[in-house]
């Protein structure tokens, strides 16, 4: 049983204009101990996601799924009581994720003391263990620190050590590499590798990066607007791309483009929040697309665990 | 109703616990403190200097010579001796001299003497401020006995009414006579009456204790303290005396007296005062240059109205500048009646077109000459004038006045109140000639009137009788002018508790209560 | 370093705006058309006596001589004699000052204490009924005349209850009775250094109604300006990490959210500060409360300039000051603004 | 109409059409008042301090004079007094607030710093301070308050003058050697123009309870012309007991205030609605 079962999720928000349909057809299926990326161009409902599962959806947002199971527990019923629990978040800008005004110190404790009862001093040595785990070289220092006199990996180490400090065994990071500097990036990546490993964790990470997906993920899960569209593991995705997008997505990376680069080559834009899609919500861009794409859902191709939607035959990718 | 009784009730009970402890301990102290709301503060309190509603604190702290009761129905105005016991006259009226009371002393502990007498008027006219002219025609004062003050006089004068004035005419310790204005104004005093100034809280209140030994008599019950409360607001002073909070206050709105009058704790007190209201027309100024415009403005005035709307009908029609109570007063005086189609015939004669535009300065504090304005502006609008009313600061008001005839107001609008008991301070200062104006505020100017005034004053110290009968000439030939047009004597309106016992108003000390004379 | 740069700047700046206003007090002085002699004399003066009364003020030196005597008597903090009472101003202010800022520290802790609670709750409440309540209120408080408002809760609380005092800063039992030492002239300060609780209740029952009126307006703004900013600062990232990581929602909502919005609350210390200073001159007047407001009232329709300008210059000064502290308090609340 | 309670909301279309009442009230005072001429100001003492009843609807004042009519006659002054305070205020600030932006440099110091100094005054403080010194007066009352109010036109000026400064049309209108005044007319002006006249028309509320309070102070309009602020003060020494002279002009100045205060909440939640709608 994966540790995270969506089935079809959906999420709208109603607005006076008409619904906003941020979130319109995901499944995910993300095991025990692994790094599971969702990839995909701003606004195709990747941290709608991610915000879902955490129960932080924004106010007379409407879910729905066929199935939305945290650990064999409801998401639609127990979200806000896992999330901070068992769920957690590494946020994408570490420095608008910690508060400006308060001193790490402050925040940590804050943190840990939502969690466990404990003195004073324990929740302080507390914190500085877990700041401590997260590599930062003068834990002590850092707890006296207010954000803005950390450098952008010292929070994003921070945010992480938070995470750790609710005791969440199952993290979402949300682009946590998008803030910083590639170097910088790179060791955050293998921080959470290694914190993987050591503490068991499983993460699911969100991000438009191909190269986080490459260097840190074990599978992936391709979203366009708002639709998984492709998923399997990692080296399956990126060598044998199933999807047109997906292929357009690589082919938009030159080989020569520096890691990190965006992904914007590809021509004409995503279909509007609000529209109603009938067929694959792809067909307008797609170099291959048929009369019949715009018409009907596409059916499920599969080879092995590597699956997606698409009109196109099997072989043909 | 019920809802707000119980409410009120409720509310109460919750504070009861608070305050009922030390409610109960004032209530117990209550009764040798009596409180007197005023409208105004106190802005002077040197005994030489004061020229204000300070005299309502001073005239408690200090004495002066004599005292002036005004007429009852039952008997004749008087003068009373106070620290003189009695005073004679020379034959020509140039020489007082006044005989002190023995054994009066100064709250500094020293004795009343001539040379304090002396000293006093002294030093008052030496700083020259306030009232101090009124001892103008005071030449020397000698001291041929401890007991026995000698004035000499550059011309007649009733120095007795002088010496009974509300104003400049106190008689204070020697001990003080080196000490400045502000030494008087911190609170310090050294009077001879019945009270001290205990504590002084400028703007706020003047608490004054009373004094041991005093000369005079002490009622059975009299107060022990007094606290002088400046209370500006109406509506404020309204509720205390309503409450108990105040014994004794004035200056309510008209409208609110008939209430006050019904509530069994409260006693309404009217009497005429010797402030009167009147405006004086600009006779330097076109068109009231010409004497029937102006007794058709006069023919316009809706004198009923205005004490009907303006005072709820309190106040009585003036006679003339002189208000009733005052001699000189002329009950019979040949003042107009409103009468708009006289009024307008009198404009035709002289040609006045409609659409002529005149201005009425008056002082923004003086919430009756507003309504005078008002109703009169639309009197006056039926005759096609238009009245523009000009409320101002009574120093601007007074300023634009004095600039020049040309430039000043068609009609000014003022109270006066005499700073001592004689017409003459009336007539004198508002109708006789001046070179340069400094209260003949219409530039009226006559020779015949001047004459009489002068010799009415001449007379008023030792031919009372025929004094009056030249005032009253006087004052027949400025009607006759209609050189101001004579709106309202003012009533006075106290209101005080029921239960303190003994109180009198005494018009010629406006607003004073003299509290040594009251118990409860 | 910084800071201390920013508080010199902004100390330089303050100090120039108080000078110019001294300047402005005394050119609008110029134009009262009022004449101080006459005034200074008394209340009926004879010719003589405002000729010498005008010698007295040196009335006739030329403008400029009088702009620099003014100015220097002003910086040496003596603001003259009263034209009308004679009495010495800066005796006066002690009296009246304290009166004043009591009430206006006062009210603006009301202001506080009412508006900043309710714009959290408000925003927490984001269009529910806590929400349209309070923002229907805030408008209101802020449509609110404050001279009506001042007399409605009189007749409420005053005359229809009787729960609270109509008027006046002390009862008269306490006031004449008992009288409190006067040392700050900040009753509810001297009532505890006398150890008079009696006088401390009375004290502050007298502080309600002004207060309140005067609280009013500034809690209004308050409540709205706390609740833009926290609507603002609940959508957040650090809001949205801290519910991700399992705070409460009062932990977040006052712990987290508020402090950063600490900047509105500033800025409505200053704002109500203002206010009560100038709301003062109406509410003053209603209350019977014996600060500067109705002191100036007083010397307005008098025209007794030097009052005026001495009120002017202190109230202003005290305002410059407000917003310097404030300015600086923000730089320290919030350890960003140091660095710009 | 239901587009536009669609764009202003029920309470803001509510408060719009209050707005619009008053202003229709305040144009047409002598044929709906009741008694005209009480309404300007003619005594009617017989009838002095009746309470409400069927022939004075808000009962009369202390010259008999019906309430409702006078304060149908007192709209006129209250909104005038409102408008003018804004348009004065205009007249003033926007000058100063286009040369400081348009200019900058010292130009911009100096005429920035002479603001501040209006500013640092408390603004009730000052507008007391200049009626007392011009004298009452409705003219002088107008004036002293736009005294206070210029300022904020001036940096609300010049902040949209700074943006638009660096417009290109801007730079290229002065590269081709356009004059200055001539940028300023054609190009700064109505664009700035636009945005500070709305605002304006927004203060009208503020400004008339600024106004209402100096003629509660008896710095306003001189009697007879009927004033709400100066009622209420009159009727004040007769309250509780006569509640009506002081309550219905209190009251009409407050739904005036609220209906503008109103407006503008829901002008301002429409402007920042098309914001967001188009970013």
């Amino acid at each position: 049983m994966p540790l995270l079962d969506i089935r079809n999720l959906s999420v709208s928000i109603p607005t006076p204009d008409g619904d906003v349909h941020a979130v319109r057809a995901v499944s995910l299926e993300i095991e025990r101990g692994e790094i599971h990326g969702v990839i995909g161009e701003s606004g195709c409902g990747k941290t709608m996601t991610g915000m879902a599962v955490l129960g932080l959806v924004p106010k007379g947002a409407r879910i729905a799924a066929d199935r939305f199971h945290f650990d064999g527990e409801d998401l639609s019923d127990h979200a806000g009581r896992l999330r901070g629990r068992r769920i957690g978040l590494i946020s994408q800008d570490p420095a608008a994720a910690l508060n400006p005004v308060l001193s790490i110190a402050r925040q940590m404790d804050d943190v840990i003391r939502a969690h466990r009862s404990l003195p004073r001093k324990a929740r302080r040595a507390e914190a500085a263990a877990l700041l401590a785990a997260t590599g930062l070289p003068d834990p002590e220092k850092v707890l006296k620190s207010y954000p803005h006199q950390l450098s952008g990996g010292m929070q994003q180490r921070v945010v992480i050590a938070q995470a750790l400090a609710t005791g969440a065994d199952f993290l979402i990071a949300d682009e946590p590499t998008t803030a910083l500097d590639v170097s910088v990036g790179a060791q955050v990546l293998d921080l959470l590798r290694r914190l993987v490993a050591e503490r068991g964790l499983t993460v699911l990470m969100i991000t438009h990066d191909m190269d986080v997906i490459a260097e840190a993920c074990d599978r992936a899960t391709v979203l366009y607007a708002g639709r998984s569209v492709e998923t399997g593991p990692v080296a399956g995705v990126l060598k044998q791309p199933g999807h047109p997008y997906t292929r357009a997505l690589l082919a938009a990376l030159p080989d020569a483009a520096p890691p990190g680069a965006r992904l914007a080559a590809i021509d004409g834009s995503i279909p509007a929040p609000r529209s109603v899609i009938t067929g694959c919500a792809f067909a307008a861009r797609c170099p291959q697309a048929m009369p019949l794409c715009s018409a009907e859902p596409p059916p499920e191709r599969r080879r092995d665990a590597h699956r997606w939607l698409c009109h196109l035959p099997e072989d043909a990718a | 109703m019920n809802r707000r009784n119980f409410l009120k009730t409720t509310a109460l009970a919750a504070l009861a616990a608070t305050s009922a402890r030390w409610n109960l301990a004032m209530a117990a102290g209550t009764g040798s403190i009596l409180t007197l709301a005023h409208p105004t503060s106190f802005p002077d309190l040197d005994p030489a200097t004061s020229f204000s509603n300070d005299g309502a604190v001073l005239a408690n702290v200090y004495e002066g010579l004599a005292r002036y009761i005004p007429a009852t129905e039952t008997a004749p105005a008087k003068i009373e001796p106070l620290l003189a016991t009695s005073w004679d006259i020379s034959e020509d009226g140039k020489t007082w001299t006044f005989h002190l009371r023995d054994g009066v002393k100064f709250h500094d502990g020293s004795p009343l003497t001539s040379e304090a007498v002396k000293g006093s008027i002294e030093r008052t006219r030496k700083i020259g401020g306030g009232a101090s002219f009124i001892w103008g025609s005071v030449t020397a004062i000698e001291t041929p006995e401890p007991l026995k003050v000698v004035f000499t006089l550059s011309e007649p004068q009733p120095l007795d009414l002088v010496a009974s004035a509300g104003f400049a005419a106190w008689i204070y310790a020697p001990s003080s006579f080196g000490k400045d204005n502000a030494w008087f104004n911190a609170g310090n005093d050294a009077g001879t009456g019945p009270f001290r100034i205990s504590r002084y809280q400028p703007g706020q209140r003047a608490v004054l204790d009373r004094v041991e030994g005093y000369w005079g008599k002490v009622p059975e019950g009299a107060f022990q303290t007094v606290s002088f409360e400046v209370v500006e607001d109406a509506t404020l002073a309204q509720n205390m005396i309503e409450s108990g909070q105040a014994d004794w206050t004035y200056s309510l709105p008209y409208e609110n007296l008939e209430a006050l009058k019904s509530n069994p704790n409260l006693d309404v007190v009217v009497n005429p005062s010797f402030e009167t209201l009147f405006g004086l027309y600009n006779v330097k100024r076109a068109p009231l240059d010409k004497v029937k415009v102006r007794q058709a403005l006069s023919l316009a005035f809706p004198y009923d109205d205005v004490i009907a709307a303006g005072t709820s009908g309190f106040a009585t029609r003036a006679k003339g500048v002189v208000p009733a109570g005052i001699w000189g007063h002329d009950a019979d005086a040949p003042v107009p009646k409103t009468d708009l189609e006289a009024a307008k015939a009198l404009l035709a004669e002289e040609g006045i077109e409609p659409g002529l535009e005149l201005v009425m300065t008056y002082s923004t504090s003086q919430s009756l000459e507003a309504v005078a304005g008002e109703l009169w502006k639309a009197n006056l609008e039926t005759l096609g004038i238009t009245l523009t009313l000009q409320p101002m600061a009574w120093e601007a008001q007074w300023q634009l006045a004095k600039s020049s005839p040309e430039a000043a107001q068609n009609i000014f609008v003022m109270f006066w109140w005499p700073t001592f008991v004689t017409p003459y301070d009336y007539l004198f200062n508002l109708f006789h000639s001046e070179e340069k104006p400094n209260f003949n505020l219409g530039y009226y100017s006559n020779a015949d009137v001047d004459a009489k005034i002068e010799e009415a004053a001449k007379l008023s110290g030792t031919d009372r009788a025929r004094a009056e009968k030249l005032f009253i000439e006087a004052q027949r030939k400025i009607i006759e002018d209609a050189a101001a047009v004579f709106m309202v004597d003012q009533p006075n309106v106290h209101v005080i508790r029921k239960d303190v016992k003994g109180y009198t108003d005494n018009p010629a000390y406006g607003h004073v209560t003299f509290v040594n004379e009251l118990s409860r | 370093m910084e800071l201390l740069r920013y508080i010199l700047r902004r100390t330089i700046l303050s100090a120039f705006v108080v000078l110019g206003v001294t300047f402005l007090v005394f050119i609008v002085a110029q134009v009262v058309p009022s004449d101080p002699a006459a005034l200074y004399a008394g209340p009926r003066p004879t010719a003589a006596q405002i000729e010498k009364a005008r010698q007295e003020l040196n009335l006739d030196a030329p403008l400029p001589a009088r702009f620099a005597t003014f100015a220097m008597a002003m910086a040496s903090g003596d603001f003259g004699v009263s034209y009308k009472s004679r009495r010495l101003i800066s005796e006066d202010l002690r009296a009246y000052l304290p009166a004043t800022l009591e009430l206006a520290i006062f009210s603006t802790g009301l202001a506080l204490l009412i508006g900043i609670p309710l714009g959290v709750v408000a925003a927490a409440r984001q269009g529910k009924w806590p929400d349209r309540l309070g923002s229907l209120g805030s408008i209101a408080a802020v449509a609110m005349p404050t001279f009506f408002l001042a007399m409605l809760l009189q007749l409420v609380f005053a005359q229809w209850l009787g729960i609270l005092p109509l008027s006046g800063r002390l009862s008269r039992e306490i006031a004449i009775g008992a009288p409190l030492p006067a040392v700050t002239n900040f009753n509810m300060i001297d009532a505890l250094l006398a150890g008079r609780l009696d006088a401390f209740v009375d004290a502050v029952k007298h502080l309600i109604l002004p207060a309140l009126t005067l609280a009013s307006y500034p809690a209004g703004v308050a409540m709205r300006l706390t609740r833009s900013a926290m609507i603002d600062i609940l959508e957040r990232r650090h809001v949205v990490a801290a519910r991700a990581l399992g705070l409460s929602e009062p932990r977040i909502l006052f712990g987290h959210a508020l402090p950063n919005a600490m900047g509105p609350a500033l800025t409505v210390i200053g704002l109500s500060f203002a206010y009560a200073l100038t709301g003062a001159v109406l509410v003053e007047i209603i209350f019977a409360w014996p600060g500067l407001g109705h002191y100036v009232s007083e010397a307005i329709l008098a025209k007794d300039f030097p009052v005026i300008a001495a009120v002017t210059m202190v109230v202003t000064i005290c305002y410059v000051a407000m917003n310097l502290i404030i300015d600086i308090a923000q730089a320290l609340v919030d350890p960003r603004v140091a660095l710009t | 109409m239901t587009r536009l309670v669609q764009r202003l909301g029920w309470p803001g279309t509510l408060a719009l059409a209050i707005v619009v009442l008053f202003v229709a009230v305040a144009l047409l005072a002598p044929w709906i008042a009741p008694y005209p001429a009480q309404g300007a100001g003619t005594p009617n003492v017989l009838a002095k301090l009746s309470p409400p009843s069927a022939g004075y609807w808000l009962g009369t004042d202390h010259l008999g004079r019906d309430i409702l009519s006078r304060i149908i006659y007192g709209t006129r002054v209250s909104l005038t007094n409102g408008m003018l305070i804004v348009a004065f205020s205009l007249l003033i600030g926007l000058p100063v607030g286009l040369a400081a932006g348009y200019f900058g440099g010292w130009v911009d110091e100096a005429l920035m710093r002479g603001t501040d100094i209006f500013l640092a005054f408390p603004a009730l403080l000052l507008a007391v301070l200049m009626a007392a010194a011009l004298g009452p007066g409705f003219l002088n009352s107008i004036i002293a308050v736009a005294v206070t109010w210029w300022p904020w036109y001036a940096r609300l000026a010049r902040a949209e003058v700074l943006v638009l400064r660096g417009q290109p049309y801007v730079e290229a209108a002065r590269l081709a050697g356009v004059s200055h005044p001539r940028i300023i007319l054609r190009h700064i002006l109505p664009a700035t123009g636009r945005p500070l006249t709305v605002q304006a028309a927004l203060d009208v509320g503020p400004a008339l309870l600024t106004a209402a309070a100096l003629s509660f102070l008896g710095l306003g309009v001189l009697p007879p012309t009927a004033d709400w602020g100066q009622m209420v003060d009159a009727g004040r020494k007769f309250f509780p007991d006569r509640w009506w002279y002081s309550a219905m002009p209190g009251l009409t100045i407050f739904i005036v205030a609220l209906a503008f205060s109103v407006l503008g909440d829901a002008l301002r939640d429409r402007r920042q609605g098309a914001r967001h709608a188009s970013a």
